[in-house]
């Protein structure tokens, strides 16, 4: 090891400041021996304990010692590094000494919070001292990495979250590249009809924002389009996407809508319709979407599939239609990155029991969402599946694969909310109906919301608290004949019911993405247990992940409704402007290095960095980290069978003195003469 | 493919049918069934819950022999209580030390023991579903069973508990409708076909039996069923048996007959009638079995339209063996 | 200096199988510019020396003595101390003495296993007294005495202070010329030698960085022995399953294995800047093992990366080949391990 | 010293998941066996075998790796990296003759300062059943030279 030859250990005067943090710390850890202790130790000039050493008098003394003593080391053993690392490495800073020339030994949390046994909570705080004065004797001056940012920003996704941002920073003056997977922006909003609790329109405050995007000369609007690679890192990154050919040309398409009118094929429409409605071969979702050229789907194109029709070509007033059409492969650098890709919703269909699929008047939620949408294939009304019967009665079954240990453990958070707005909507649509809620608990969190399931309750819906055991259609009294019967057990009057109903609607809940796994590799962050994306911090980094310059808003990182989505769209703009008016950013220098020229070039490295942050010079044969990409796991240093990858702030010699450090009242008295040597 | 076989009580006696239809398949399909020598009663359903220790170490004689005489590490049971109470003593054993050293000296006396897990204990419905599998049965299929309406029904001891590691879903079972639709029957969708049959509720509560019956009748009847077919000797007696009782009582007349799904198996495998078992049966299957045709009726279309123009689509069916 | 005024050479061999003095031999008629150059004071293989000759010798009489084979027993030991006490210079010559080598490889077990195996267990030996070499053993004419066998196998910097190190089992010809060039030079024409406690002989980086086959990324599936497999001629042996120590061996060789299709044993120890070879290599073959991903269930996980991890035969044996006494653990645990 | 035994434990905590599962512990009060020693390590894929080596040739009874969940790691797969490793060296440690319960891996996140509490007690009792290693000592102490085999064998 390189830095191994140094052997700095006998120059050093290290400083060590034992915290009594009040009582959390010197009521369980004797302070002042383990104080007297460390001065001992020959690389300690002074060792010192003070009441707080976070107050701004406890920071003083290391800058004075430093000063005063001619320090070149510091140890504070106090509280976690996560709680004040920052702070000392700043007064060590301001002591004069590179602020990495400090090391924290954590007594309090790992320590005196740990145990109520005195003599073995000082005996362990001695040993991580000792480890830490070991450590940073070995420790080098190191300076934060400077990048340059990019001012364009990547958003994938246009539901409301991406176009929340996109909106946030095109006004701000940046530029947005928003791509988007469907035909046309808008999301899972688009297919709502009401929004819960206000009851406004979906449509009504979301499509005038669709306009603003596609109006706002500084958003490229990607639809019909994927990304395929990312490249680079924070502030640099460059992006592929391929826009799949909609045989449509753009430029001469005046979104006049006759082709769509005249196509005689039709399909069900799986995705903004939810599978209970029609599409064209040719379509757009819907009329208001943007961009407003149509889709033409290959799949179910006549022309495409027998080589005979053609209509569309031959009503377009401009010549737009264009079957030879081909995906268009475009690149373009960003600094930034925001994923708002969204959720799929649970298949009801893996809980057979529910008879999704198999029951004719058993919906989904999305199902019902389009159905009692005025522009959904029934123009709003509430019918069973043969189109005209109005149903009589209605059950509306919560937690539908959420709360779940055969399906989702979690809470999907906005299923309550939207059944009560269903349970609405029907009183409204058919005031006779009886509705019946099947609930768990109703969690209602949120503003007004607990004021609108109070409405409900008097509205008169049936609340029965229990799960759904079954949905079936076989009738075992009179009265069942012809419906669906809904077995539960009323944990309320502790009985089982069965509630004999026209119409089910299953509350699915809501899910991660079936490709989140394949986006998260793509940008080259994490997913968690759910499959949603890893945040940071689960409270303090809500939107941001684990590479920088990539940040997370609205479902993809876990249930959300559209006031928090928003908020979050919000949040992560607010993120990418702020890293725009710096300009540059400051990284952690946390990083692994690579000594070329004592590099064999065997490439064990080359494939383990998820961040892509090792290349190989095929001309020097040598392999190479790109600092800016690398995030310091250090996982390439420990596997370098050569020993030739550093870890800065975490080298071989630096663990290893920490190591033997916190060993040293168990380290044996039978060395070899080697190791003597 | 070799199997130890245990066939248990009923398979002897009022259950004959489903053992000599199960080895006249077995022919066809090209399974070797050897018996486990000198088997004895796995304690049914009630005993487990009376007396635990007695039951698990009758039930576990079982295990040793058919582990000793290495017939196969795989053993299969027809009847569902018994290949239940088979799994069930496999399986807590390995779970319950306790429980495990006193079964292990019940069987030391015996001069047996058993290493929990050393045996595969599978229902017949599983190797015949699985090891053997759809294609394979299709394959067979000599006399298809064309326009037969059979109610698939699995009963509770099977599919259950998924804790276990059940080869179907424990809730929503659709092995033996997959089965029944390779030998060319038209199988209804029937709701009840993982519900309890009244088990010996016949002898304690008959009323609470006969309602239980009441409803897998009425619902196989609503569906238009000429048939049940059954995996469980249990169930089979029940619903045959009992059928006149369920008749007097709620002055019904369902006439439908149980059989075992085997039975239907050897049918469309093209094996005479009467070695299957057939007339063994109180509810007669002749008038069903004449039913059969030779065409194939039109098949059911699921996901386009339905008749009227209004109709919404409906959603798609999961995927189907 | 002595009478004829050439500086005196020595090579010893403890524990070893005589390879490295064949190995000397082999840098053929330069032997002659040796024999030209130095006066032979002890070389048991090619010379007859008797121990009392060396006792006799003054302390620092030997100018440079080449010291091959481990330290197993009590003579080893008491050798290494004289030789020591005798040569102004010396080398641990050979991965023996560099680091245990071979012998070493009997750390992995334990004196109790190894003298059964040794003496009673093994199919050549017929020994139905179950006798055992004595320490000390009274006969007619007096006290006849062994060496005592040392529990634990050490290498020569483990018992005594050692100058150079070549390794290499044994070391190449050239590399051991080129050596013994240098030491020609500082002795007849005062020039520097290397600072002491240096690896001579030898390059500082792995192996790789010699070896000619192409190295692509590397994601391996499983390992393969090599009777299990017909090695690409081309391509990186280690890329192809097949275990070569060569990305955790210091350089020096040539690569000369994998160039004939075997994978690098491992013989010339650990590159600079590492400490445990084993340990290396370990932590990145296994990195590199591209079984396993991080969707999948635990149990699934673990499952799969243990099957793999299955298809090295013998870890230990393995990766500590050549170095087990240099290791940072250097033996298994009393009475216990694979025998 | 007495004659009570209590096991010295290193532990390697990656910052993000494990060292803050610790920190959580701390925080929450919950008491747990004072025998195990943090190091920190930026993921549990920084740790080289020979960390685990060292920490066993230099006094420790017992190493614990700590990582994040399968799925979970913030450095995507640091830790399955961590586990390809463990599981190779656990089999070579196997030859060794080190008992498997000396060196662990665990899976623990932020939110489980329960687990990793559980597990240092866990830990500490399997090794105190298992008695000190003190490899220097006990293992590599013994030359062997002072006895001939004959009785032992």
């Amino acid at each position: 090891m390189t830095d191994q030859k140094k052997s700095p250990a006998e120059q050093e005067k290290v400083g060590v400041y034992i915290c009594h943090c009040g009582s959390n710390i010197a009521g369980t850890i004797n302070v002042e021996e383990v104080a007297q202790w460390a001065e001992k130790n020959p690389n300690v000039v002074v060792a010192r304990n003070y009441e707080f050493m976070c107050s701004s008098t406890g920071q003083e003394l290391i800058e004075n010692d430093i000063k005063e003593k001619g320090l070149t080391r510091i140890v504070v053993a106090s509280c976690s590094p996560h709680m004040h690392e920052k702070t000392f490495r700043e007064a060590t800073e301001r002591g004069g000494l590179n602020p990495f020339l400090f090391e924290m030994a954590n007594i309090r949390e790992h320590g005196s919070w740990a145990t109520n046994d005195k003599e073995a909570a000082t005996s362990k705080a001695k040993a991580l001292v000792n480890g830490a004065v070991e450590r940073v004797v070995h420790h080098a001056p190191l300076e934060k990495i400077p990048v340059d940012i990019n001012p364009n920003t990547l958003i994938v996704g246009g539901g409301i979250a991406g176009i929340t941002a996109a909106l946030e920073l095109a006004e701000g003056g940046h530029h947005v590249y928003l791509v988007e997977r469907e035909g046309t922006i808008g999301g899972r909003m688009a297919q709502i009809d009401k929004t819960f609790p206000t009851l406004d329109c979906s449509a009504c405050i979301l499509t005038p924002k669709m306009v603003d995007v596609g109006q706002n000369d500084n958003i490229t609007l990607l639809t019909y389009s994927e990304v395929e690679s990312v490249e680079g890192y924070i502030g640099n990154f460059n992006i592929t996407v391929r826009k799949k050919a909609r045989c449509v040309t753009e430029e001469l398409c005046t979104s006049c809508g006759i082709c769509e009118e005249k196509c005689p094929q039709k399909v069900i429409d799986e995705n903004y319709g939810a599978g209970i409605s029609y599409r064209k071969a040719i379509y757009r979702s819907f009329p208001q979407a943007v961009p407003g050229y149509p889709v033409l789907d290959k799949e179910n194109c006549t022309y495409f599939q027998t080589g005979k029709c053609k209509v569309c070509e031959q009503v377009c007033p401009t010549e737009a239609i264009d079957y030879e059409q081909e995906d268009k492969v475009i690149t373009f650098d960003v600094g930034n990155i925001i994923l708002a890709t969204g959720y799929d919703l649970f298949d009801a269909r893996q809980i057979p029991q529910y008879g999704y699929g198999r029951l004719a008047n058993v919906f989904s939620s999305l199902e019902f969402e389009r159905m009692v949408n005025a522009s959904g294939p029934t123009a709003g009304h509430i019918v069973l599946r043969d189109g005209v019967t109005e149903p009589e009665s209605i059950a509306i079954v919560h937690c539908v694969g959420s709360r779940d240990q055969n399906h989702n453990e979690y809470c999907s958070k906005v299923c309550c909310m939207y059944s009560l707005k269903f349970a609405h909507l029907v009183h409204e649509h058919l005031p006779d109906a009886e509705v019946y809620n099947f609930y768990i608990d109703m969690r209602t969190p949120g503003k007004g919301y607990e004021e609108f399931y109070h409405r409900l309750l008097n509205e008169g819906t049936h609340f029965i608290r229990g799960r759904v055991a079954e949905i079936t259609d076989a009738d075992r009294h009179p009265g069942e004949e012809g419906k669906l019967i809904v077995q539960a057990e009323n944990t309320l009057l502790g009985i089982q019911q069965r509630t004999p109903v026209d119409m089910v609607i299953l509350s699915a809940g809501i899910e991660a993405r079936h490709d989140a796994e394949d986006v998260s590799k793509l940008f080259k962050m994490g997913c968690d247990h759910d499959g949603f994306f890893n945040e940071r911090h689960p409270k303090l980094a809500p939107v941001s992940t684990m590479t920088d310059g990539v940040f997370i808003a609205g479902a993809c990182q876990g249930p959300k409704d559209i006031p928090d989505t928003v908020a979050q769209g919000g949040a992560a703009a607010s993120q990418v402007a702020k890293l725009i008016s710096q300009g540059t950013v400051l990284m952690e220098p946390v990083r692994a290095s690579i000594r070329e020229e004592e590099c064999s070039g065997c490439r064990i490295c080359n494939t383990l960095c998820p961040y892509n942050a090792i290349e190989f010079d095929e001309e020097k044969f040598v392999s190479r980290v790109i600092t800016a990409l690398c995030q310091g796991c250090g996982t390439c240093v420990a596997a370098c069978p050569s020993g030739v990858i550093d870890g800065a702030h975490f080298t071989y010699t630096q663990v290893m003195a920490e190591l033997k450090g916190v060993l040293w009242d168990v380290q044996s008295d039978v060395l070899t003469k080697q190791e003597v040597a | 493919m070799k199997y130890s076989y245990y066939p248990g009580c009923s398979l002897e006696k009022n259950a004959r049918s489903y053992h000599v239809s199960t080895m006249a398949i077995a022919k066809s399909l090209g399974i070797e069934f050897v018996e486990v020598e000198d088997w004895n009663c796995c304690g049914a359903t009630e005993y487990i819950s009376i007396e635990k220790v007695p039951a698990y170490a009758l039930v576990t004689r079982n295990l040793a022999l058919a582990a000793e005489q290495n017939g196969s590490t795989n053993l299969v049971a027809p009847c569902s209580a018994c290949y239940l109470n088979l799994k069930k003593a496999d399986h807590y054993l390995g779970e319950n030390v306790d429980l495990r050293q006193k079964i292990d000296l019940a069987l030391e006396a015996g001069g047996l023991s058993y290493q929990p897990g050393s045996l595969n204990v599978q229902h017949l419905l599983e190797i015949i579903a699985v090891d053997i599998g759809y294609e394979e049965i299709e394959a067979q299929v000599k006399r298809p069973l064309f326009n037969l309406r059979v109610a698939p029904y699995y009963g509770c001891l099977v599919p259950r508990p998924a804790a276990m590691g059940s080869f179907d879903d424990p809730e929503h079972p659709t092995s033996l409708d997959n089965i029944l639709k390779r030998l060319g029957a038209t199988v209804i969708d029937f709701p009840l076909k993982a519900q309890c049959c009244g088990g010996h509720m016949t002898q304690i509560s008959e009323e609470t039996a006969l309602e239980l019956l009441r409803r897998l009748l009425k619902n196989a009847a609503d569906y238009k069923a000429d048939m049940i077919a059954t995996l469980c000797p249990m169930c089979q007696l029940n619903l045959d048996a009992y059928q006149d009782a369920v008749n007097a009582h709620f002055g019904t007349d369902y006439k439908i007959p149980i059989v075992y799904f085997t039975q239907l198996m050897g049918l469309a495998f093209g094996l005479p009638a009467d070695e299957l078992g057939f007339g063994s049966e109180i509810v007669s299957a002749r008038p069903a079995l004449e039913k059969i045709t030779l065409e194939e009726p039109k098949p059911a279309r699921t996901r386009e339209r339905g008749k009227k123009k209004t109709d919404l689509p409906l959603p798609t069916r999961p995927e189907e063996g | 200096m002595t009478e004829n005024g050439k500086p005196k050479l020595a090579m010893y061999w403890a524990s070893s199988c005589g390879g490295c003095e064949i190995s000397v031999l082999n840098i053929h008629e330069n032997i002659l510019t040796v024999d030209e150059v130095f006066d032979i004071a002890f070389f048991p293989c090619i010379a007859d020396f008797k121990i009392k000759d060396v006792e006799a010798y003054p302390d620092g009489y030997i100018d440079i003595c080449l010291f091959n084979g481990a330290i197993r027993n009590s003579e080893n030991e008491e050798m290494a101390q004289l030789l020591r006490q005798k040569s102004k210079v010396l080398v641990a010559f050979g991965s023996c003495a560099y680091e245990g080598c071979i012998p070493a490889l009997s750390n992995l077990t334990t004196k109790k296993a190894t003298f059964e195996k040794v003496y009673f267990n093994n199919p050549t030996i017929d020994n139905p007294d179950r006798i055992l070499p004595q320490h000390s053993t009274e006969v007619a004419e007096g006290e006849l005495t062994l060496p005592h066998f040392y529990h634990t196998v050490k290498s020569l910097d483990q018992v005594v202070e050692v100058d150079y190190f070549i390794p290499g089992c044994p070391p190449e010809p050239p590399q051991i010329w080129a050596v013994l060039q240098v030491v020609i030079g500082a002795l007849t024409a005062g020039q520097p030698l290397p600072p002491a406690g240096s690896i001579i002989g030898a390059g500082t980086m792995a192996l790789c960085d010699e070896c000619t086959r192409e190295k692509k990324e590397k994601t391996i599936k499983r390992f393969f022995r090599p009777y299990e497999i017909q090695p690409n001629p081309d391509q990186c042996l280690l890329e192809q399953g097949i275990i070569c120590m060569g990305i955790a061996t210091r350089s020096g060789c040539g690569a000369l294995c994998p160039s004939v299709g075997i994978g690098c044993r491992g013989c010339y120890g650990p590159p600079d800047g590492v400490e445990d070879q084993g340990a290396k290599m370990l932590s990145a073959i296994a990195s590199v093992l591209d079984v396993g991903h991080e969707s999948m269930d635990e149990d699934v996980l673990e499952e799969l990366i243990q099957e793999a991890v299955d298809t090295i035969a013998d870890p230990a044996g393995t990766f500590y080949r050549f170095s087990m006494a240099h290791s940072i653990l250097k033996r298994v645990k009393n009475g216990k391990g694979a025998a | 010293m007495s004659d009570h035994f209590e096991p010295v434990i290193v532990g390697f905590l990656c910052n993000w998941c494990s060292y803050r599962a610790a920190d959580l512990a701390g925080t929450a009060r919950i008491k747990y066996a004072p025998n195990l020693r943090p190091i920190r390590v930026m993921c549990s894929g920084r740790v080289d075998p020979q960390f685990v080596l060292q920490a066993l040739r230099s006094g420790a009874d017992g190493v614990l790796i700590a990582g994040c969940h399968p799925g979970e790691c913030h450095y995507v797969n640091g830790n399955i990296k961590a586990l390809r490793r463990f599981t190779l060296l656990r089999k070579t440690l196997e030859q060794w003759g080190i008992e498997q319960e000396r060196v662990q891996l665990l899976w623990a996140s932020a939110s489980e300062g329960t687990v990793l509490a559980a597990a240092v007690n866990r830990m500490t009792e399997d090794l105190r059943a298992l008695g000190p290693l003190r490899w220097g000592e006990k293992v590599l102490g013994d030359n062997g030279a002072a006895h001939l085999v004959v009785e032992e064998v």
